[in-house]
């Protein structure tokens, strides 16, 4: 009893122990035992996840002295006492069901430094998630990585990326908690350039190398903000411990302290932290307007955007903000969190729609779903949100990994060119030749829709109800995204799956294409991946179909609101019913859009594109976000380069030269004086010290052990001096 | 040595621990005095080992057990191995034989001589030290041993003691660089499959047209410079 | 048990530390050979560490400090002797010579 | 000793006496049972490598050649004692004598068996090497006295290894030291009681029925060091049994070979190379006692190696005579000094063994072997040791609260500590001999190499 909660901390040293065994031992040499250790690894995290979240589900606690008590009662902290600011359901900061914390790096003060985790319901549900979601890519990367001489430094890295992802859903205090994020931040930069030595014909597309730096470089902003958040939090709190006892961040009296001090720009001190932690789930989580990093960080292997997107990083900035609430919930932030939320969820959606690289189009749809946590988050719907992150995580890890093995597929037709292996206008037809990644994509396509029934369905609508109950903005922006999604959702499997096969002659390169691995097997035809890669597709499937079960709108199914012991919304029939009927005419719009789109040739135009081409051409060109940030701040940067040049060579230059001919006049001046006056009496001082110098050098002899007998001599006469004299 | 104690015995005991003191006292410093006048040098450094005897026999009879076990280990055991290396390393057979003070070695004399008359031997005799009251009779004195200095060295002196530890390893990295030879080229004895590969690419170089070597010459600047090292 | 506490006075052990000390000085600046000195050099330190194991037989046995402190400066001199010789070898390396009066370069 | 002495004279001398005459007599003895084990050691090496390279090896003096090493000493005695004339007379004479001595204070510490121990020194480890270090000043003085090249080749070679090897034998022995928690010789072989690999664990259920043949008190390691237990003896609970002890034995046991200057490292005196090493200009007496010397430090170090890791005196039987009480207590000693006689001829057999079979490193590949293979696995077996002594005897507290062993038995815990301790041991002695041969980078300029030939 309680065994799992006592070695909770093995779940994310498993992991760290395969990327050190990796990383140092000579298994790297050996490009399947690393990657079977890793997985393997991960399988052992995933049982002991487990088993934590059964032992939370029945109640155990571990309290400070390390006994276990089953079915100890809740006992629940009321957190937003101070100022109901929240529209929403209330959030209370739930008694874990384990802290354990060891002293570290004594840093001074009164209260004592700590490092260690926390185990409650919310955190064994990410846990679960997590494990489960980095198993099966994990698994996923085994058949999928196979070929690539860099495997076994694959594995170690997305053991790291799983292991820090873990250590921050568990950390107990928010610095271990921003150390792991950062952690993240570094895996997620080493892996989005792991093919760092790939370029392309084109040279405005955008290399992996450069994807990594742009990502690391987007999300170091929000991070910048979040540790200043931190920082201040820490000034006015003298503590980073999660938890509502005396001395930690929740405490209900710092709260409202926090709340009800006004500081010189005209908001309350919660507030501004709250912003500020916020500004890192922008960051992290790819919310408007830090989002460009995400759509390029496609640039990595398949897995990896999986990894990305479903498990551990964007997931990771939802999770700040759902760990940090009881800061939100005193502050006026919220509606700002919403509004960002419903905007990119809108937004992204829009983009998604004229995009034709598969990866890509899913990565605006993560966008867009991440909008709708946010947005979740900012009404007050903390279990929706999580419920939500959770079903997600599912889903989107199943397509993820689904494009991974299309393209893995597509690859054996047209070469491994990801321009043309992901260009969803070259594939058509593949539920013939992939018909298990078909099948497991199709469950994935009708959850992220939200067709009724699947695991989207009902998490998405639990979000639109509270919007309803709360913000009908809020609801009707996140209703159009929803539309948009099951749009082009059924457009990308309209064009992926149905219709005939293209790509046997595919879309020309606008740039002609060179690469190390030029040879294209035009006459094979696409096939199904290994068992490695269908397996986990199959797994998550499961998940996307029946993952909703947990949480059903009926009374008496809150189950995942009962296991977080929050409140939750209640079963509203009209919204669900708008939400099923959008779904639906969403996907029958798809439908009859794109059901003979790309009936013949690669080459085509898609049909949107007919319909309206200057709506199109801005969605395809991401609503020139990335123009418009080169036309801003990159030219802001420029021109304040050349204004400086200018102002160095006309001002500073100018000033320089200016002094150098005074000081020359006056020189000349001082030359006279100092010729006619100084000179002799100058000569005579030198003269004098020459001589002085002369008769003083003879005492540096050079010789070490002259000048250690003098310094012995002034010790004994100084001591003389003390002993005899002054005593 | 038994619970059973005569009077006799501590007195004859304390006798005899004040006899051993001495002679320890006089073993140090004759060996020391022997260390810094000896003419040749390997003789004052195997003086040296034996003041160093004398001190570890002292930290004995003071029951510093640990102390004179290490000062055994690390003066006699590396120290003075260490220096007596050096002095192989360095050692020029004519110089044994001049002189071996500085032409101003009664500097050298005055200087200690001093310190010792006027400052060492009033402070020490006339200062009042405050000993401890001796241990009531029939308990043994507490007194800390090797592990209570483990302790201390995990303890209190935790900090020191990694400094120490990152002080050894600092000190020889840099005896290593500081005496570190740079050999120019080392000259390998080849082994067998290498003679062999080495006469076969002979014999296809002589095959086509034999073109001068540019290296011979740089080669034989750097065996010339080689057999200097 | 009889110790040395009681058999011989603390000022005994002082002074011929001090001696020690002094004729280690002697030879520190007397020695024409570099490695002369590193051996004055080296009873110096004895005649320290001397000190500190008697201060802390007689004054307080029961603290640590004393044995703690004379292990730190044996460790210094181990440390002490090792770069000093490597630094003679070097010298004798450049210039062909140990004898200290000879290495002079920074005369005035 | 001196109890015995006081009961037989006691009154009739001052009691000083008594203790100074008892000092003497057991010095005597253990003198002499070192130097009759060496007379042994020599004939038996002698007829061993002989019975190994197909020949028959002295027989003539005595029954077997048993005689044979008297009549060497005969002749060592009678030979002229030569000191070259250039050399430097002291140093040439004094530096047998610096050899021969500290190693045979080695022997003061060591117990010879159940009840007999010469002196009990609580930094007894830490002596032994420490002394052993010592005689390298002897060889040095023999070889910068000799006044011969060869010599002080010899010489520099021998210190050179000796204090290289010295650091993975005393990481080795640091082990003991950690699983003992003390450096006193004395308690090893009452910690090694037992069965084999647990120690102390098979516990006596029910006090009054134990027979004290078969169950004794222990303060075994595994278990509870502080508090005595009841528990089945067979005297095996020998630390070479634990994965620790057994990495820690072969670690010391081969470093003590190089300290010693046996077969695979007797590069200080390789005759082909540089004729005698250090020896080359000694005759006579003063040879002899560099032969007694060396000689003395391979049983020192055996017997070192033996009370250790093999449990000293400790054997089956030795706790069961003891119990007994009355006279059987000498019976007892007897048989444990018998036993760790045994094994230092054991160990002996196997040094004459190697010597036998391997042919002699290259001087890089003895410094190679013992930085680059023996001090990491020792250095290893340190943590190996620790985490033993942790996962034993450690309460979750200490652990900071995240290990807990608390609920868990002796055995239990002893079965975790040596399974995660063999883990460990495997896999670094498998990753640093991976490591050590990966071959070697050839790297030769060609164009230099057919202009240099």
């Amino acid at each position: 009893m309680g065994w799992f909660l006592q070695n909770a901390w093995l779940i994310p040293l498993l992991p760290l122990i395969g990327f050190a065994v990796i990383t140092l031992t000579p298994i790297q040499r050996n490009k399947n035992a690393s990657a079977w250790l890793a997985t393997l690894l991960m399988v052992v995290a995933t049982v002991i996840a487990l088993g934590t979240a059964v032992e939370v589900a029945s109640g155990v606690k571990i309290t400070a002295d390390g006994a276990a008590a089953a079915h100890a009662e809740e006992t629940a902290h009321a957190t937003g006492s101070a100022a109901e600011k929240g529209v929403g359901h209330k959030f209370e900061w739930r008694e874990p069901n384990i802290v354990r914390t060891i002293r570290w790096a004594p840093a001074g003060g009164d209260v004592p430094f700590t490092m260690g985790y926390i185990i409650d319901p919310a955190v064994a549900a990410m846990l679960v998630m997590v494990t489960i979601t980095a198993t099966c890519i994990h698994l996923f990367s085994v058949g999928y990585m196979a070929h690539d001489p860099r495997q076994a430094r694959f594995f170690s890295f997305i053991s790291l990326f799983t292991a820090a992802m873990l250590t921050m859903v568990m950390a107990s205090n928010l610095l271990l908690f921003f150390m792991a994020w950062e952690i993240m931040g570094l895996c997620s930069y080493l892996l989005i350039g792991f093919w760092y030595d790939k370029n392309y014909a084109d040279p405005n597309q955008i290399t992996p190398r450069q994807a990594a730096i742009k990502a690391f470089i987007t999300t170091r902003i929000g991070d910048v903000l979040f540790m200043i958040g931190l920082a201040w939090l820490w000034t006015e709190a003298g503590t980073l411990e999660l938890g509502t006892g005396p001395g930690q961040v929740f405490n209900p009296e710092l709260l409202e302290r926090l709340a009800t001090t006004t500081t010189s720009i005209g908001i309350s001190a919660a507030t501004g932290i709250a912003l500020l932690i916020f500004s890192g789930t922008i960051g992290k989580s790819a919310q408007f307007p830090l989002h460009v990093w995400l759509p390029d960080a496609m640039e990595g292997p398949t897995p990896v955007s999986a990894l990305i997107h479903a498990a551990t990083m964007v997931s990771a900035g939802v999770f700040l903000t759902a760990r940090t609430f009881p800061i939100f919930q005193v502050s006026d932030a919220l509606p700002v969190v919403a509004t960002i939320g419903a905007f990119t969820a809108l937004f992204a959606a829009l983009i998604a729609v004229g995009q034709f690289d598969i990866k890509r189009i899913l990565a605006y749809s993560t966008l867009s779903q991440l909008g709708f946590m946010v947005a979740a988050l900012g009404i007050g719907g903390w279990v929706a949100a999580m419920f939500h992150l959770l079903t997600h995580a599912f889903f989107k890890a199943l397509l993820f990994l689904g494009s991974g093995s299309v393209i893995h597929g597509m690859e054996a037709t047209v070469g491994h060119d990801s321009n043309t292996a992901q260009d969803i206008r070259n594939m058509g037809g593949l539920r013939r030749f992939m018909p298990v990644t078909f099948l497991t994509y199709m469950a994935g396509f009708l959850a992220l829709a939200g067709f009724p029934g699947f695991a989207g369905f009902w998490s998405k609508d639990e979000i639109l109800a509270d919007a309803f109950r709360a913000n009908t903005l809020v609801w009707v922006v996140l209703s159009l995204a929803s539309l948009l999604t099951a749009f082009y959702m059924t457009r990308q499997i309209m064009v992926v799956f149905f219709g005939a096969f293209r790509g046997h002659h595919p879309r020309q390169q606008p740039y002609a294409f060179v690469s190390h691995d030029d040879h294209r097997h035009e006459a094979h035809d696409p096939h199904e991946s290994p068992w490695t890669m269908t397996v986990p597709l199959v797994i998550l499937a499961l998940f996307a179909v029946f993952g909703g079960v947990v949480n059903l709108p009926f009374d008496g199914f809150h189950h995942l609101a009962d296991f977080f012991g929050q409140e939750a919304g209640k079963l509203n029939l009209l919204v669900m019913g708008i939400s099923s009927a959008i779904a639906i005419g969403g996907i029958l719009l798809g439908w009859l859009v794109y059901r003979n789109a790309f009936a013949s040739s690669a080459e085509e135009t898609d049909p949107l594109e007919r319909m309206m081409p200057g709506v199109f051409k801005a969605l395809n060109r991401k609503f020139y976000f990335d123009e418009l940030y080169a036309a801003t701040f990159g030219v802001a940067s420029t021109v304040l380069a050349r204004l400086w040049t200018w102002f160095d060579e006309q001002v500073i230059d100018r000033v320089v030269i200016e002094t150098g001919r005074f000081t020359q006049f006056l020189g000349q001046v001082n030359f006279i004086i100092d010729d006619a006056m100084l000179n002799d009496g100058a000569d005579l001082i030198a003269t004098g010290t020459q001589v002085a110098g002369d008769r003083t050098r003879r005492t540096t002899t050079g010789k070490v052990q002259d000048y250690v007998a003098l310094a012995f001599a002034g010790a004994v006469v100084l001591g003389v001096l003390y002993l005899y004299l002054v005593r | 040595m038994g619970q059973y104690q005569s009077p006799c015995l501590v007195l004859c005991m304390n006798t005899l621990i004040t006899v051993l003191f001495l002679i320890f006292a006089a073993l140090i410093l004759t060996s020391a005095i022997m260390t810094v006048t000896v003419k040749n040098i390997v003789h004052a450094a195997l003086w040296l080992i034996s003041s160093f005897f004398g001190v570890g026999a002292l930290y004995l009879l003071m029951e510093a057990e640990f102390l004179g076990v290490a000062q055994v280990l690390i003066y006699v055991g590396a120290v003075s191995i260490l220096i007596l290396f050096a002095i192989m390393l360095t050692r020029d057979l004519e110089g044994s034989q001049n002189r071996q003070l500085t032409p101003r070695w009664w500097i050298a004399l005055i200087v200690p001589a001093a310190l010792f008359g006027l400052l060492i031997v009033p402070t020490v005799m006339t200062h009042a030290w405050q000993l401890p009251p001796p241990p009531p009779a029939g308990q043994p004195p507490a007194i800390s041993g090797a592990q209570q200095i483990g302790t201390a060295f995990m303890r209190e002196y935790f900090l020191p003691f990694q400094v120490a530890a990152i002080l050894l390893t600092v000190a020889m990295i840099g005896a290593i660089v500081i005496a570190f030879e740079e050999r120019e080229r080392r000259r390998r004895v080849l082994t067998l499959v290498e003679q062999v590969r080495l006469r076969q690419r002979q014999q296809q170089r002589q095959q086509p047209a034999p073109r001068p070597e540019p290296a011979a010459t740089a080669v034989q600047t750097s065996e010339a410079t080689g057999g200097e090292t | 048990m009889p110790s040395m506490t009681e058999a011989v006075p603390l000022p005994w052990v002082l002074t011929l530390a001090g001696a020690l000390f002094c004729v280690g000085l002697f030879g520190a600046l007397s020695r024409r050979n570099t490695v002369g000195i590193l051996l004055g050099i080296e009873l110096m330190l004895n005649a320290v560490n001397i000190n500190l194991i008697a201060f802390w037989r007689y004054l307080e046995p029961n603290v640590v400090a004393g044995q703690t402190f004379a292990l730190f400066v044996i460790t210094v001199a181990a440390a002490e002797a090792a770069v000093g010789l490597a630094m003679i070898i070097a010298i004798y390396r450049a210039r062909q010579t140990v004898n200290a009066d000879e290495v002079d370069s920074l005369r005035g | 000793m001196t109890d015995i002495l006081r009961s037989w004279i006691g009154g009739a001398l001052p009691d000083w006496l008594i203790v100074l005459i008892a000092y003497l007599l057991v010095t005597t003895i253990v003198l002499f049972y070192a130097v009759g084990n060496f007379i042994m050691m020599v004939w038996a090496e002698r007829r061993v490598v002989a019975r190994m390279q197909d020949r028959l090896g002295p027989n003539r003096v005595g029954p077997a050649g048993l005689l044979q090493p008297i009549a060497d000493a005969v002749k060592m005695f009678t030979k002229e004692d030569i000191v070259p004339r250039n050399a430097d007379r002291w140093v040439h004479l004094l530096a047998p004598i610096v050899a021969l001595a500290p190693v045979a204070m080695m022997l003061a510490v060591i117990p010879w068996g159940r009840g007999w121990e010469p002196v009990d020194l609580n930094v007894a480890l830490l002596y032994m090497v420490a002394v052993s270090a010592v005689s390298g000043v002897g060889l040095m003085m023999a070889g910068w006295g000799s006044n011969n090249k060869f010599a002080l080749l010899g010489a520099m070679r021998a210190v050179a290894q000796l204090v290289s090897y010295e650091i993975p034998a005393v990481t080795a022995l640091l082990t003991v030291v950690i699983l003992a928690g003390g450096m006193s010789l004395l308690e090893l072989p009452y910690m090694q009681a037992g069965v084999p690999i647990m120690g102390a664990t098979i516990l006596c259920g029910d006090p009054a029925g134990c027979s004290p043949l078969l169950y004794s008190t222990i303060t075994s390691f595994p278990g509870s060091p502080n508090e005595p237990v009841q528990a089945l003896d067979l005297g095996l609970g020998w630390w070479v049994f634990t994965p620790v002890g057994f990495l820690g034995f072969l670690v010391f046991f081969i470093a003590a070979l190089a300290e010693g200057e046996r077969t695979p490292f007797d590069i200080p005196e390789a005759d082909s190379e540089i004729v005698a090493g250090y020896m080359t200009e000694y005759s006579g007496m003063k040879f002899a006692t560099f032969y007694i010397a060396q000689y003395i430090l391979n049983f020192a170090l055996s017997a070192l190696a033996a009370t250790a890791f093999l449990g000293g005196w400790q054997g089956p039987g030795v706790a069961a005579l003891a119990n007994m009480g009355g006279p059987w207590v000498h019976v007892a000693a007897a048989l444990s000094a018998f036993y760790l006689l045994a094994k230092i001829w054991i160990l002996f057999f196997v040094m004459i063994w190697l010597r036998g079979a391997f042919p002699r490193l290259r001087v890089d590949q003895l410094m190679d072997f013992a930085w680059k293979l023996l001090l990491p696995l020792a250095l290893v077996n340190i943590v190996s040791a620790s985490l033993m002594v942790g996962l034993t005897q450690w309460t979750s507290a200490q652990w900071g609260g995240l290990i807990s062993l608390d609920g868990f038995a002796p055995w239990q815990r002893q079965l975790i500590a040596v399974l995660v301790t063999a883990i460990i041991n495997i896999a670094a002695a498998y990753w640093i001999l991976a490591i050590n041969q990966r071959p070697k980078q050839v790297e030769w300029d060609e164009e230099e190499l057919i202009a240099a030939s």
